[in-house]
């Protein structure tokens, strides 16, 4: 036993010639005190925001996108700014000022008829930004709305699959074609049309993650407290997948822009005189072979890469932030 | 690719890329220019065009007609083959065939989009409509093989110049039986005549056409084989593939024309196209009927003022509205009248220059002073009847970028030019599928840009749209009208010498034009292409499909430069002159 | 009896990052372990007990590393291994280890008789036929009929109590020197227990293995352990032959331990129980680290960390206790009487 | 077995059925004008009420459903109206079908070969440069717009490489593009969840015990860790397949390709109420097919998986 | 503790459970009848699956019986039951689960999971009433009350097994069904647990049912026990008599197996194994009968008498 008896006699002359006889006397005892847990203060909330922000670029990207979203409003306003669908005239000939490359004055370019590419990018990325949020918050509504009913009602789980199976393999295409013929064109069919495919998705997604959950024993535990069910859905599930929702929002927003772009490009989007991402960009998809024009599609491209890329990673990084296995 | 058409050794070949497919080889049935293009090369009517646009005969050596011009008797050539898709003889062209042909068409179950031409033909409308069963009662006739006789339901003049319509074309009446409902699926199921047979016909993927050996014309067939490339993205993609040497034709977009035009390799490529005879025009509502948030009655007022049309007509800039389409040479497409220029000439002088239209077709509309002047006078008159600035409802096709644009331009071109305080332009965004029926019928407009084709050569075919029962503005409607307009057309039509007849429509057409119950606007066509082909070797018609046809055509060594082409064209306008002066005579 | 060591952990701390705080788990451990015994680490829950016996495997997680100590086996320092070839020298081949889910630990998608195949291949350098024979033999050794038929089957075809013995089996193959055990049985019903832990000391007796049995079941120990480490929030603060350490307890952690079982209470008495809750690993432990639950705690520890008090040859307590100054304090009652009736059985 | 397959078909012809009718419901709602394409302008409104009536528009919804579904059972999917006036629709799309097929499997295929290892490569690299590059892959696929790489691709790459930009059948060498364009996606995304799939086994108890038992990492990669990642994929697999065959209209239309994606958004546009029928039947079908297909492949890949118990929704 | 009266507070009654149906049909429990008196606790044991939670699970009217009844103060509890009953039978039987882990809402503050029953039923005046009484159910089970705006991430498995017992106080019920309560907590504070348990049963006059598979703590805490294996009850009795005297063969194999904290006693100690072929069942159907006063054991007639004769010679 080599070790130990050495260990032992180093530290047993330490014992008698330093520590004093009163250090051998009964401690207090503080049974209020034994019962305070190790972790305090611990808030899912404020665990998740502090696990998010150690996420340098996500912050970063987070900052990014909302003064982003806050500059497309507050363009506008700012001073020497020019209107998105104004048709700018050359004061020497008269003429639109067609296809001027950025400069001073036009910061983005004009486009082909003289409109200044500045504002209306921004104008675009607003409205882009409205219909991708739009459609985001009524996908997850509806969503989880449909999604808690299915994963939670055993009665409603057959008829819900049916329809499931039913609304999922109507070819998407087909159903947005449809939505943008039957209805005029604007902001809210192009809402409608993606919304209408796409809460599907959502809400088996959510129902996925609600049969998860649903037999989890604290929801038995609440049932037995007679609690009814849209409660135990709201306040057991909910907050549980609170995460995994803002995921799928985020992802939701920028998929609903580049549907956006795809209904434009298929001559369903918004009319050119509203500008949005997707019309801008398809605007500028033929520009892409003369090099001295492709400056018309390469900013809307880039706003839209990093709007989805931003997204992307602001989501990926709230749902680590929001799992509570990582929080310290 | 594309050798020397002479040389006979080698075969010549174009090829091309195109976006719009075409949806069937039943001549007989289809409406769309793009079926036309293919039909025209692989079967034949009566009559063809020269390149200048001088009716010549095609499968009718000669024809006669009576004085009111309501009987036709055409006199066939003997020596026209039927072939199928592997150009083996079949059966002799005769007669009859036009009979099934017309027999075809104007049966209703058989869905014809061209039906509504051959209503021309006594009885025509009435079998339509199966108010007459007996098809012998319709006025077509095979008095023998070679001989055919039309009779007609009125005068008709221009009556040959409708025969380059497909629905006059042949059939042969045995094979389009045994076919059924399968003719012209495929390129089996429809018999050639014409200058071309089908090779290939896979829609969106490819069509070759292989010149036929057993035409009757086929000296002047000079080019062997048309290879067609589908592509959706054919506007992108197709420039591209022209410098690559991939293909011999392709039309380039305004978009990338600059790059073109500056580039020192790309410049001498490209060259304008010619124009077409659709006529663009804005048209002024006198109907209104859409929602009163756009202020209906207001308008309904305000466009009765002569003044306050006027005010309009005179400020809308054309030209900078042009710019939208045509950059480069935008007044090259602008029109002043409804009908364009080159469409039909009295002894050589142009219908466009014929007294009193030769004053609007000779002056610009656009013209800001008097567009103030008119506006002054228009806010003297309305002051108290109508509330300024009156809302002017600008609808166009959310499914065209370009038109989008284009009222934008429009819209502020106008808000800016007669002031805010005036007139409000609201742009309004219409379905991209039915716009027709949903916007320009109903009559959801204040003001629209609209367009219009011409179906046979008579300057009727341009008035129609305006007279009483038309759909375009109802300008009867319009109030000291007194069916003044009316009441030209119908003289004018009534009349059978074109010297007379022409000068009547004419007036008429001025008296729509001053009025300002419509801006004249446009014509169609145009734009850019790099192409290795000439386009005054073809045949050339303002309507019909003749104009379609590669008969004729050769491949050029090079393609042709803008320059080259302007005094191509410069040459062509005066021996065009020359020609339809010699066979007035 | 001097018995000849197989296994020598020194003074070793082992560490974990974890978004950028540091968790001390193992705070200065000593420990050996002799050929042929079999060794029981008792301890609650997160004392440290299962990320000891992983160090030893080589299979910390990512985010743990080995602060300080050594770790002596077969004439190389475990400690110091950096790669995968070093690891693989020793783990499955002299290590092997039962892990503790047996409804997990398995690959679903391998029959189970190809899952134990491979560590025999790997390890006994069989092939073929003799690889297959020999995992039948395995199979049976382990307690499995119709063993031909099994050896086809999936893990999802198996109770929990026949998947344990897979992973038995799988372990054995290996024909390692000591077998690790973490708790081996604890997912098990208490029949199937019996039987498991029946099989594990046959196995130990017939390949003559060192055992290490993780648990913190005292019944588990007191069938199948020569000796036991009591582990405390990291630390090592018992360690001796099993019937000194049920029978002669000195650390008041292990007296908190043993007076909290059932058996010793009285029907409509109060148990023995243990206040409050385990330290948080994050922050530095002071002292004893058990001193604050401790109704013995001397106020020394809460300053200084006691050192090892050796009781006889093979019984040493960390707990300042012994001291020499400190105060005599007397185990609970009920644990003298726990004491004095296993003494009488030794006495049997 | 072949009962589970049997009940799952018939489950399907309930659900093609309600699809259909939906469907056939809805695009009775488009505008008259769009069945008349040019002639609309010209026809008289008599002329167009009777052409209408002739193709049976005028009847009542029901009655026309009726007629559809009588001709549907007889295997009659209707001629085409606007897009090939009176073809089969059958007969559109089998022309269509081969090269959507074609290309559909050519395209998995490429994905599968370069997706599924780089997802491998980034989970056993996990955090280290490939793995960011992958992701860096990943997040650029899905971020810039497809319309605008695509086009790159077609312009330059073409040049570069000297490839044709536009498809031939009878030039091997013009399929290179665009299955390369089909591809991105697909690797993009097999990469993605095969690295997720990959790391999530990884943290599982068996792989300790491999570990345990002195396997080698590489072993377990590629005999424990591979196949098992891959069956979560598996089931999806035919759906993608079957996803890829619809095809990407935007690829289609760049390189002329006659695919079935494209025959679609025509038949829409151009209103043949009969081609997108049968195409709303093929894509149904072969959506439910994939589903069907996919649970079967996972009972065959995983042993503990027997059809027929909980019969799964996904 | 003795029963001090014999008033029946459950009645089990020939209840089967069965899961699933058609040919998948599993029953779960199998003509199992047992009462249990108010104040007593009475143990559940058994082997993994053998349905000792699906019972208990029937009382709280989780599991639906299949055949049979349960009355509660003599009134049945399942099938119709008036809302009026209903309500007072979620208020009065309440339940404690096994995994303190999984059975609170890790998403959910203490205040509100321990005052969810009380907002169901409305059982308070004002909403000071529920914060007092959310902090006397805390004190009860030995929680800070200010622990009530924590949550449940934040204490350790014993105090959160605390909390689901607070939450099951404040509904102030008579009986409480224990499923396991204790297995998934860590040894050293199983005791705290036990403890509480028996200190509130006393406070309170409340009546267990404590399901669990450790016989060394069913021993400990319980009056009387049933023996459960595989549906079907094999043995029931007062507890000490049933651990003295184990009759049925299942009974013995599993009191063998418990492991003793005892080395010198373990290692001597020989395993019983139960091989439920002994019983000859074919000709000679077994009943549930009644061995000696309150000791009842699954066996056919001969099996009685030999269970009998051993008694007898144990001399008891
Ligand atoms: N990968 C890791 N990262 C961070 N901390 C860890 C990690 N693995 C273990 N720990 C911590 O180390 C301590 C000891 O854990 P260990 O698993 O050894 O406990 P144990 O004694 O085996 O407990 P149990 O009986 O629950 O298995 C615990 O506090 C645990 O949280
Ligand atoms: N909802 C259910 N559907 C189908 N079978 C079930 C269901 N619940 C329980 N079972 C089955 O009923 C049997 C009894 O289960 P139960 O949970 O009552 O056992 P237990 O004695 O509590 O076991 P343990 O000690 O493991 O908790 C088991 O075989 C189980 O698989
Ligand atoms: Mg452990
Ligand atoms: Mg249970």
């Amino acid at each position: 036993m080599g070790i130990f008896t050495k260990e032992i006699q180093n530290i047993s002359e330490k014992s008698t010639e330093q520590l004093h006889d009163q250090m051998f006397d009964f401690a207090a005892v503080d049974d209020a005190k034994a019962e305070e847990t190790a972790y305090s203060n611990y808030s899912y909330w404020r665990s998740t925001f502090r696990s998010f922000s150690k996420n340098k670029i996500a912050v970063f990207l987070l900052v990014f996108v909302i003064v982003l979203i806050a500059f497309t409003f507050v363009q506008p306003y700012l001073p020497d700014q020019k209107s998105p669908t104004q048709i700018y005239l050359n004061p020497d000939t008269g003429m639109q000022d067609r296809n001027v490359a950025p400069n001073d004055e036009y910061i983005f370019g004009t486009n082909s008829i003289g409109q200044d590419l500045w504002s209306r990018i921004w104008e675009g990325t607003r409205t882009s930004l409205f219909i991708g949020f739009a459609v985001a918050i009524i996908e997850v509504l509806i969503g989880f709305t449909v999604g808690a009913l299915w994963g939670y009602s055993r009665k409603l789980e057959a008829p819900i699959t049916q329809l499931y199976n039913i609304v999922d393999n109507i070819p998407t295409t087909i159903v947005l074609i449809l939505m943008a013929y039957i209805l005029r064109p604007g902001v809210s069919t192009i809402i409608i049309a993606m919304c209408i495919t796409g809460w599907v998705e959502m809400a088996r997604f959510l129902r996925n993650q609600i049969v998860i959950l649903r037999d989890r024993e604290y929801n038995l535990a609440s049932k037995t407290l007679g609690t009814p069910g849209y409660k135990i859905i709201l306040k057991n599930l909910l907050p549980y997948l609170i995460s995994v929702i803002m995921l799928r929002m985020s992802l939701a927003v920028p998929a609903a822009i580049g549907a956006e772009v795809f209904l434009t490009y298929i001559g369903l989007g918004l009319p050119v005189s509203e500008p949005s991402l997707g019309n801008l960009i398809n605007e500028g998809r033929v520009l892409m072979m003369s090099p001295d024009l492709r400056y018309q599609l390469i900013f809307p491209s880039i706003v839209l890469s990093v709007i989805t890329i931003a997204f992307y990673i602001i989501g990926n990084a709230f749902a680590d932030a929001a799992d509570p296995k990582n929080h310290v | 690719a594309c050798g020397d058409s002479s040389d006979s050794g080698e075969t010549s070949e174009y090829r091309t890329v195109y976006s719009g497919e075409i949806k069937t080889l039943n001549y007989l049935k289809t409406a769309e220019t793009n079926e036309f293009a293919l039909s025209a090369n692989l079967v034949e009517g009566l009559i063809e065009y020269d390149q200048y646009g001088v009716v010549k005969p095609g499968l009718a050596e000669s024809w006669e007609s009576n004085e009111d011009a309501t009987v036709w008797t055409f006199k066939l050539r003997d020596d026209v083959k039927w072939v199928d898709h592997e150009g083996k003889d079949v059966e002799n062209v005769v007669a009859q065939d036009f009979v099934d042909g017309l027999n075809y068409v104007l049966d209703a179950k058989n869905e014809s989009s061209t039906a509504w031409i051959a209503t021309v033909v006594k009885n025509g409308d009435a079998f339509y409509n199966g108010e007459v069963t007996d098809f012998s009662q319709v006025g077509i006739k095979a008095i023998d093989e070679t001989t055919l006789e039309y009779t007609l339901e009125a005068p008709t003049p221009y009556f040959l110049s409708m025969l380059n319509y497909v629905c006059f074309f042949p059939v042969n009446g045995e094979f389009l039986a045994e076919k059924g409902d399968a003719f012209g699926t495929t390129r089996e199921n429809i018999l050639y005549n014409g200058a071309y047979i089908l090779d290939k016909f896979e829609p969106q993927n490819e069509r070759v056409l292989v010149k036929n050996d057993a035409y009757w014309d086929k000296e002047t067939v000079k080019i062997d084989r048309i290879r067609y490339k589908y592509n959706k993205e054919a506007a992108t993609v197709a420039p591209e593939l022209f410098l690559r040497d991939e293909i011999d034709g392709a039309l380039i977009p305004t978009s990338i024309l600059d790059e073109w035009l500056n580039s020192d390799d790309k410049k001498d490529l490209v060259r304008q196209n010619t124009n077409n005879f659709y006529t663009y025009f804005y048209a002024l509502n006198f109907d209104p009927q859409y929602d009163a948030e756009y202020e209906p009655e207001n308008w309904k007022v305000a466009v009765n003022n002569k003044d306050f049309r006027k005010s309009l007509y005179h400020a809308l800039d054309r030209v900078s509205a042009m710019l939208t389409i045509e950059p480069y040479n935008p007044q090259d497409l602008l029109s002043n009248t409804i009908t364009p220029k080159n469409f039909v000439d009295v002894e050589g002088v142009d219908y466009t220059m014929l007294e009193p239209l030769k004053a609007i077709t000779e002056t610009d509309s656009f013209n800001k002073d008097l567009a103030l002047e008119h506006k002054e006078a228009a806010l003297a008159a309305l002051a108290g009847k109508a509330t300024f600035p009156v809302k002017v409802l600008l609808p166009y096709n959310s499914g065209s970028p370009e038109w989008a644009n284009r009222s934008q331009v429009v819209e502020q071109q106008l808000e800016n030019l007669l002031g805010a305080d005036y007139i409000d332009v609201e742009l309004y965004a219409g379905p991209a599928t039915g716009f027709l029926g949903e916007v320009r019928r109903p009559g959801k407009f204040s003001m629209i840009e609209a367009n219009w084709g011409p179906d046979f050569a008579d300057p009727s075919t341009y008035t129609d749209p305006f007279t009483e029962g038309g759909t375009y503005n109802k300008p009867e409607m319009a109030e000291g009208y007194n069916s003044e307009y009316n009441k030209l057309v119908e003289a004018a039509k009534a009349e059978v010498d074109p010297a007379v007849r022409y000068e009547l429509f004419a007036k008429a057409e001025a008296f729509l034009i001053e009025e300002a119950f419509v801006i004249p606007y446009a014509v169609g066509g145009g734009g850019y292409t790099a192409s290795k082909l000439n386009p005054f070797e073809s045949q050339y018609s303002p309507f019909g499909v003749t104009s379609e046809k590669f008969k004729g055509q050769s491949i050029l060594e090079k393609p042709m430069s803008n320059e080259e082409f302007k005094s191509a064209k410069e040459a062509w306008e005066k021996e065009r002159a020359e020609a339809l002066a010699n066979t007035s005579n | 009896m001097e018995q000849e060591k197989i296994l020598s952990i020194e003074n070793l701390v082992i560490k974990f990052k974890l978004r950028g705080q540091t968790l001390t788990a193992i705070r200065d451990i000593s420990l050996d372990l002799y050929k042929g015994e079999s060794l029981a680490i008792v301890g609650e829950s997160g004392s440290g007990k299962s990320v000891l016996v992983k160090s030893i495997m080589g299979l910390l997680d990512k985010n743990g590393y080995i602060a300080d100590g050594q770790i002596h086996f077969d004439g190389h320092d475990l400690s110091k291994f950096k790669t995968e070839a070093d690891w693989l020298k020793v783990r499955g081949k002299k290590i092997a280890m039962v892990t503790q889910d047996p409804m997990t630990s398995l690959n679903p998608l391998k029959t189970i008789g190809k899952q134990i195949e491979e560590s025999v291949v790997l390890h006994q350098g069989l092939k073929g036929n003799d690889a297959y024979e020999k995992t039948l033999q395995l199979l049976r050794d382990v307690g499995i009929h119709d063993v031909a038929r099994r050896y086809k089957q999936y893990p999802h075809e198996f109770s929990g109590g026949m998947r344990q013995r897979i992973v038995i089996a799988i372990a054995v193959a290996c024909n390692p020197q000591i077998l690790i055990c973490d708790e081996p049985t604890t997912a098990l019903d208490v029949t199937i227990q019996a039987q498991i832990l029946q099989l594990l000391t046959n196995l130990q007796e017939k390949y003559l293995l060192s055992t290490i049995y993780i648990t913190h079941d005292l019944g588990v120990v007191a069938k199948v352990a020569d000796r036991i480490a009591v582990m405390y929030a990291g630390d090592i603060i018992e360690v001796g032959q099993t019937e000194e350490v049920f029978f002669d307890a000195k650390h008041p952690y292990t007296w908190a331990l043993i007076s909290s079982l059932p058996q010793l209470g009285n029907k409509g008495e109060e148990l023995y129980s243990i206040k409050g809750t385990p330290p948080n690993l994050f922050k530095e432990i002071k002292g004893d680290a058990f001193a604050p639950r401790n109704q013995y705690a001397l106020k020394i520890d809460f300053v200084e960390r006691p050192p090892f008090f050796k009781v006889t040859d093979t019984h040493y307590a960390r707990t300042w206790l012994l001291d020499p100054k400190a105060p005599k304090v007397e185990p609970p009652e009920v644990l003298q009487a726990f004491f004095a009736e296993g003494r009488q059985y030794a006495n049997d | 077995m072949l009962k589970y397959i049997a009940k799952r078909f018939a489950q399907s012809i309930l659900t093609l059925f309600i699809i259909i009718t939906i469907v056939f419901s809805l695009l009775r709602l488009m505008p008259d004008e769009g069945y008349l394409g040019a002639a609309a302008e010209k026809m008289s409104p008599e002329q167009q009420e009777i052409y209408l009536t002739n193709l049976g528009l005028r009847d009542p919804l029901l009655v026309q459903l009726k007629n559809f579904y009588v001709d549907l059972i007889q295997g009659d999917l209707g001629k085409s109206i606007t897009y090939r006036t009176d073809v089969p629709v059958l007969d559109i799309i089998q022309d269509k079908m081969m090269y959507s097929i074609l290309f559909g499997l050519g395209a998995v295929a490429l994905s599968l070969l370069v997706g599924v290892p780089l997802g491998i490569l980034m989970a056993q690299f996990k955090g280290r440069w490939l793995d960011r590059l992958g992701t860096g892959y990943i997040v650029i696929v899905v971020a810039v717009p497809a319309m605008v790489y695509f086009l790159m691709i077609q312009m330059y790459i073409s040049e570069w490489f000297n490839l044709p930009m536009l498809f031939d059948e009878y030039n091997p060498r013009s399929f290179i593009l665009p299955l390369i364009c089909l591809a991105l996606g697909p690797i993009a995304s097999y990469a993605m969840w095969m690295r997720r799939y990959m790391v999530d086994e990884l943290n599982k108890d068996y792989i300790k015990l491999a570990r345990a038992k002195g396997v080698t990492e590489r072993t377990i990669m590629f005999r424990h860790v591979m196949r098992n990642a891959f069956i979560p994929m598996a089931q999806y697999l035919p759906a993608t397949i079957l996803f890829t065959i619809t095809g990407s209209i935007y690829i289609e239309s760049l390189f002329s390709i006659p695919g079935m994606g494209g025959l679609l958004v025509d038949a829409i546009q151009r209103q043949d109420n009969n081609v997108v029928q049968g195409l709303v039947l093929v894509f149904s079908s072969l959506g439910i097919i994939g589903l069907i297909l996919g649970d079967l492949l996972m009972a065959i890949v995983d042993p503990r998986i027997k059809l027929g118990k909980g019969d799964s929704v996904r | 503790m003795t029963k001090n009266s014999k008033e029946k507070l459950i009645e089990v009654k020939n209840i089967d459970i069965v899961f699933g149906q058609g040919k998948k049909q599993f029953k779960a429990v199998d003509d199992v009848s047992f009462d249990i008196y108010k104040g007593e606790t009475f143990g559940l044991v058994g082997e993994s699956g053998s349905g000792k939670t699906t019972i208990g699970r029937a009382i709280m009217r989780i599991n639906p019986i299949t055949n049979g009844e349960i009355l509660f103060h003599g009134k049945p509890i399942n099938g119709r039951i008036t809302s009026a009953w209903d309500h007072e039978i979620t208020q009065k039987i309440q339940m404690i689960f096994q995994d303190p882990g999984a059975s609170l809402n890790e998403r959910a503050k203490v205040d509100y999971i321990v005052s969810e029953g009380l907002i169901n039923n409305k059982r308070y005046g004002n909403e000071q009433e529920r914060i007092d009484k959310v902090k006397k159910a805390l004190l009860e089970v030995g929680l800070l009350p200010e622990f009530a705006s924590r949550f449940p991430h934040e204490f350790s498995g014993g105090q959160r097994q605390r909390i689901g017992i607070a939450r099951a106080l404040v509904m102030e019920p008579e009986f409480i069904v224990a499923d396991e309560p204790i297995s998934a907590l860590d040894v050293s504070i199983r005791a705290q647990v036990l403890n509480l348990l028996s200190s509130l049963q006393e406070h309170r006059e409340l009546t267990y049912l404590f399901i669990a598979h450790d016989l060394s703590i069913v021993r400990f805490i319980t009056d009387r026990t049933a023996v459960i294996y595989k549906g079907k009850i094999v043995e029931l009795g007062e507890t000490e008599k049933l651990f003295n005297n184990p009759l049925h063969p299942y009974t013995k194999a599993l009191l063998s197996a418990v492991p003793e904290p005892n080395p010198l006693k373990e290692r001597r100690k020989k395993l019983q194994v139960y091989d439920p072929t002994v019983h000859q069942y074919e000709m000679d159907p077994p009943e549930f009968a009644e061995i000696e006063e309150g000791h009842f054991v699954l066996a056919n007639q001969e099996e009685q008498a030999q269970y009998r004769a051993v008694l007898a010679g144990s001399g008891v």
